[in-house]
């Protein structure tokens, strides 16, 4: 079973990198755009037999993945491919 | 995945023309060296290991020319890097390695594992690495696509050093058109040791194992053509990539391992190499022919990182951050266990065997047996055709471009921007110059400067290379490119030890080609000689060309120096006002590949004057027992953009000024004349530095505590505002990375 | 003092610290490994720079949870001094020993040179030896050295006297409040980005940072 | 509309991150974890008139946001929120 992890900076946390992305992509001729958020995400892979998966998402992020103080997440359960 | 073609498919359908083993080299080795066809591996493994990059079958009559002893030399060229004595048991070790190819198709990871690799070579000598250097050579900064180059080049070589905690201390970086399509990424790494624990590539001893530590296997770096061909006919290839990525915190765990194992119990081990170039098969061969001995590897026992890897893919593959350790038998869990403390997996993979064959089981089958002579030593050399390029004659026979100077004041500020001579703080402030806390001088000065800890001594470094010279002229331009080095590191009072080096040059089977290494390297060894600075080790990187078009020849210089005493290094910048300041040096009409000249007319071209190489040399020894007597206030050598430029660089981050009447003309000002410095003396030091320096030297005025650079020149004269020049300096390049075209 | 340099795979200004303490400040300092489960004997703990665990998640995010972290947590919460630079100072961070977090540079570059900083606060135990609001000069190498924290706690940061030095000219990575470093509550852990370890010796060209050092070794009479 | 970009490595190309983070996860006591690979994700919104947005993902992917030696990449229309 996979499980990817979205990670994000709060809202409130100034993120330059979005910015300076969205510049470049201006610079290509995209004007439509108008806002870039970057984050990153980790998919976990989990043996079959794992009980309770999503608990254990869950310590993972908040014991390691995620830094509260600047950081939020999201998960999602993927299908098996 | 496809079965392998059997020997007589091989035979009939050649592709080992593909994997650039020619007909003629295959049945060398099918009639005389086996007497049977090669299978299917063992007729990789002989591609691989009989390529130009692992045999040096072109290039090594030409390096043959080089010096590679004095009473210094403790290890010449031959193995993981060159080793000199420093005195007090001690012992530097050096080496640089070209990433051309890797870098141009992608540039972070490319100088990434460039760096990667050249840091094994010196710790697999049982050396500590101390410092890195690069030697970078860029198309113009005018595109997008290059600016982005730059950028991922720059921070590949910093988050792999910074990561390992080596500090960037020196280095180069040019740009000029003929590298748009082929980047030049030389990087080069010197380390420290005590002589007591110098080790060698070497595998013997029957019954003693091969071991394998460090990162697993995976499919990098196996030659393009071979992977999309062969094994994965029904995957989508899109999907799979042959990039090598680096990985600095494996290596940094790996060093420290190694230098544990050696520095502790050398006794367990017999000998280490890297994996480099053709991984397991080159490190193993080349470990067994040293010693001598035979060996038997079982390649199901190699860790892996992707399922259903072929015998030849395993033997191949270029993944990095990966060491192989011939060990003492009985000692293989001792050895483990060493590893396993800094989680690292260290496992027997084969043993030392009778004989000399180099056998190697996979999948239950015997995969290869061969005499492993036949890989390392039998390799067929190959002599080339040369012939002179035509450009060098018709630039003989051309009339001298004369530069015509009108506003001497106005060519230095447009110099100042050229990249080639611009700030380059942008791209080394991305390196930790100073983690290891012993960098005395660090990245924008002549040469980089690191203390011996626990002694006096230290150790100046610099890499240089300057493509346009050796390509108007190789082997004026191949004596250059070393004077420069040494200029450089005696500009800091340090005696220049030794050099490595890394020859870049185009296609050479093209006879122009082979001619321009062949001759810039016969000026090289010559220079060598004169500076008693051996070739110690090295690399040679050819086929630089894109669309047919061939960089310049660039042979880069890494030079090493010693230091006796620390206090009597020389800042490159003007210290006090009211010292005097000398040129050292005479200064001819040296146009020809000058940045003057590719500033005035968007090109190079016309004949290098030769130069006294002996003449310098000597120059620059009175100049270094003057530095040693602590005469010398601060040092420079004048290299880009001449003694204009020069003079400007002494001053820039200073208070300072210069007040100079010379008798040079406006051109002259900025003419490029190898061997020069600009030298700068306390005035109760004149008299004695006059006698010592005698014809050599020319007084042409004093530093000022006003902040402006003043000369009255022949024709002409320049009165510039430090400050301002230093903001153009500084601002060129970021200003052109920013920009949007 | 006895003091401990703790090693971390990946930390590499450990040699660093260890020699600013013990060749030029004759400190009683010892290397202790990650994998160390007790830290007794020790009155102190030095975290140095580096690229623990690659700083692959974040940088100091996996160190955190060494065997040894447990023991540096009890000895910060006895009150004992605890100095991360760098590396170290995003170890405490993720530790939870200092509020806030360090986030990449602005430029999303690494950055190496000297900054200037002003010493805001010359009242802690790793900083009496200098003036109030001394200028000083110190190197700094990172990649990820932009100090956050929500306005809640940079406020009590800020009236707690905890900012201890400040990027005076020119802010190098972003840091809000231009944080170059900041003091647990107590004032017993200091954390910061820059590097005093280097600067010490005159031969290398500066000894700004020695002070700090000389400050922890022998503290304040005051105190 | 938002279009949420995911960047992750080619299946062949070493992941050094995610296998130290496995290794890190593993440590935390979670051994039901058998694989992480890590990516980066780009949420890119455009005006609401932007007339063919999927090319211009597209366009945008291919010039700027993936490195096709290495890298490769999906994308995914969000609902608006
Ligand atoms: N241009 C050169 N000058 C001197 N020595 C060289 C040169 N090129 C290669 N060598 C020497 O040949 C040997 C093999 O080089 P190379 O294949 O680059 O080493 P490695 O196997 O470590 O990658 C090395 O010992 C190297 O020092
Ligand atoms: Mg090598």
């Amino acid at each position: 079973m996979k499980v990817r992890i979205f990670v994000t900076y709060k809202q409130s946390v100034f993120d330059p990198q979005g910015e300076t992305i969205k510049d470049a992509i201006h610079a290509l001729g995209h004007q439509g755009v108008t806002g870039v958020t970057v984050g990153k995400f980790f998919d976990v892979t989990f043996a079959p037999e794992t009980a309770d998966v999503e608990a254990a998402v869950q310590a993972i992020a908040d014991q390691l993945l995620v830094n509260f103080n600047m950081e939020t997440y999201t998960y999602q359960v993927m299908e098996e491919k | 995945m496809k079965q392998a073609m059997t020997p007589e498919e091989i035979k009939a359908q050649k592709p080992y023309l593909d994997w650039s083993l020619s007909e003629r080299e295959y049945n060398y080795i099918a009639e005389e060296l086996l007497g049977r066809l090669p299978n299917y591996t063992e007729t990789g493994l002989y591609s691989a290991m009989w390529s130009e990059h692992c045999s040096y079958k072109k290039s090594k009559p030409v390096l043959r020319l080089f010096p590679n002893k004095n009473a210094r030399v403790l290890q010449g060229p031959g193995e993981g890097a060159g080793v000199v004595d420093i005195d007090d048991g001690q012992a530097v070790v050096f080496k640089a390695e070209s990433h051309n190819h890797p870098s141009t198709v992608e540039p972070y990871q490319g100088a990434a594992t460039g760096v990667g690799g050249i840091l094994r070579d010196i710790f697999s000598m049982g050396a500590r690495p101390i410092a890195s250097l690069d030697s970078l050579h860029f198309g113009e900064l005018d595109n997008p696509t290059m600016k982005m180059k730059v950028q991922d080049t720059v921070k590949g070589i910093g988050d792999y050093g910074n990561c390992m905690g080596i500090p960037t201390i020196a280095g180069e970086t040019t740009f000029d058109p003929c590298y748009s399509g082929n980047l030049l990424v030389n990087a080069m790494s010197v380390g420290l040791m005590d002589q007591k624990h110098l080790q060698k590539g070497t595998a013997n001893g029957i019954g003693n194992a091969v071991m394998y530590v460090g990162a697993k296997t995976g499919r990098d770096g196996i030659h393009g053509a071979t992977f999309a061909s062969a094994d994965f006919s029904d995957e989508n290839a899109t999907q799979r990539s042959a990039v090598q990525v680096g990985d600095p915190f494996m290596e940094k765990l790996l060093m420290e391992a190694c230098l544990e194992l050696i520095e502790q119990h050398a006794d367990w081990l017999v000998g280490i190499q890297d994996m480099g170039a053709a991984g397991i098969v080159s490190s193993s061969a080349e470990m067994a022919s040293e010693g001598q001995a035979g060996m038997e590897l079982n390649l199901d026992l190699v860790p892996q990182r992707e399922p259903n890897m072929s015998a030849y893919e395993i033997m191949l593959s270029e993944s990095q951050e990966r060491m192989l350790l011939c060990v003492v038998k009985g000692h293989e869990a001792d050895v483990q266990a060493i590893f396993k403390n800094y989680d690292l997996e260290a496992v027997v993979i084969g043993r030392i065997t009778a004989g000399h064959d180099y056998v190697l089981h996979h999948d239950g089958q015997e995969v290869c047996h061969i005499p492993v002579s036949t890989l390392t030593d039998d390799v067929l050399e190959e002599a080339s055709e040369e012939r002179e390029p035509a450009r060098l004659k018709a630039a003989k026979q051309a009339p001298a471009w004369v530069p015509g100077i009108k506003d001497a004041g106005a060519t230095l500020r447009q110099l100042l921007a050229q990249s080639t001579i611009a700030d380059k703080s942008v791209f080394f402030e991305q390196y930790d110059s100073m983690v290891r806390t012993s960098t005395v001088v660090g990245p924008g000065s002549d040469a980089g400067v690191l203390r011996v800890r626990g002694t006096r001594k230290g150790l100046a470094m610099t890499t240089d290379g300057n493509g346009r010279f050796v390509y108007l002229d190789p082997e004026i331009g191949g004596k250059m490119a070393l004077t420069e080095a040494a200029a450089n590191l005696i500009a800091t009072g340090a005696e220049p030890l030794a050099i490595t080096d890394c020859l870049n040059y185009g296609d050479p089977t093209d006879p122009e080609i082979f001619w321009e290494l062949h001759h810039s390297v016969m000026g090289m060894a010559e220079a060598c000689r004169v500076f008693d600075t051996p070739v110690i080790s090295g690399n040679v990187s050819l086929y630089n060309e894109n669309n047919g078009q061939a960089i310049h020849p660039t042979p880069m210089v890494g030079m090493v120096g010693l230091i006796k005493n620390l206090d009597r290094v020389i800042p490159m910048a003007a210290q006090h006002a009211g010292d005097a300041v000398y040129l050292l040096g005479q200064t001819g009409d040296d146009f020809a590949g000058s940045e003057l000249q590719k500033l005035l007319t968007g090109d190079i071209a016309g004949a290098l004057a030769d130069f006294d190489l002996q003449a310098t040399r000597d120059n620059f020894h009175r100049l270094l027992a003057e530095m040693q007597a602590g005469h010398i206030a601060s040092a420079h050598d004048l290299a880009e953009g001449g003694l204009g430029v020069g003079l400007a660089e002494i001053l820039f981050k200073t208070e300072l000024g210069v007040n100079l009447t010379l008798t040079l003309t406006k051109d002259q000002f900025f003419a490029e004349t190898a061997g020069r410095m600009i030298v700068t003396v306390p005035v109760e030091h004149t008299a004695a530095f006059e006698a010592a320096l005698g014809t050599a030297v020319t007084k042409v005025g004093e530093v000022t505590n006003s902040h402006w650079l003043q000369v009255r020149l022949a024709d002409g004269q320049v009165n510039e505002n430090v400050q301002a020049l230093q903001t153009i300096w500084e601002e060129a390049i970021p200003c052109q990375l920013k920009s949007k075209d | 003092m006895r003091l401990a340099v703790i090693v971390f795979p990946g930390s590499n200004c450990d040699l660093d610290l260890y020699e600013a303490l013990h060749t030029v400040c004759g400190a009683d300092v010892e290397y202790v490994s990650h994998k160390a489960t007790s830290l007794a004997g020790f009155d102190g703990v030095m975290i140095p720079g580096g690229f623990s665990y690659g700083d692959y998640l974040r940088a100091g995010a996996i160190a955190r949870f060494a065997p040894v972290m447990k023991e540096v947590i009890r000895l910060a919460k006895a009150g004992a001094p605890v100095f991360g630079t760098c590396n170290g100072f995003q170890i405490l961070t993720e530790a939870g020993l200092l509020p806030g977090a360090l986030k990449k540079n602005d430029s999303q570059r690494f950055v190496c040179k000297t900054v200037a900083l002003e010493v805001v606060n010359n009242q802690t135990r790793f900083t009496h030896q200098y003036t109030a609001h001394e200028r000083i000069n110190l190197p700094i190498a990172h990649a990820d050295g932009s100090f956050y924290a929500d306005q809640a706690t940079l406020d009590q940061l800020e009236a707690n006297g905890q900012v201890v030095f400040r990027y005076a000219e020119e802010n190098p990575n972003g840091s809000l409040n231009n944080i170059a470093g900041i003091t647990n509550a107590a004032g017993n852990v200091l954390g910061m980005m820059p590097h005093p370890e280097r600067a010490v010796e005159a031969i290398l060209g500066n000894t700004d940072g020695l002070r700090l050092f000389k400050s922890l070794l022998t503290p304040a009479a005051a105190d």
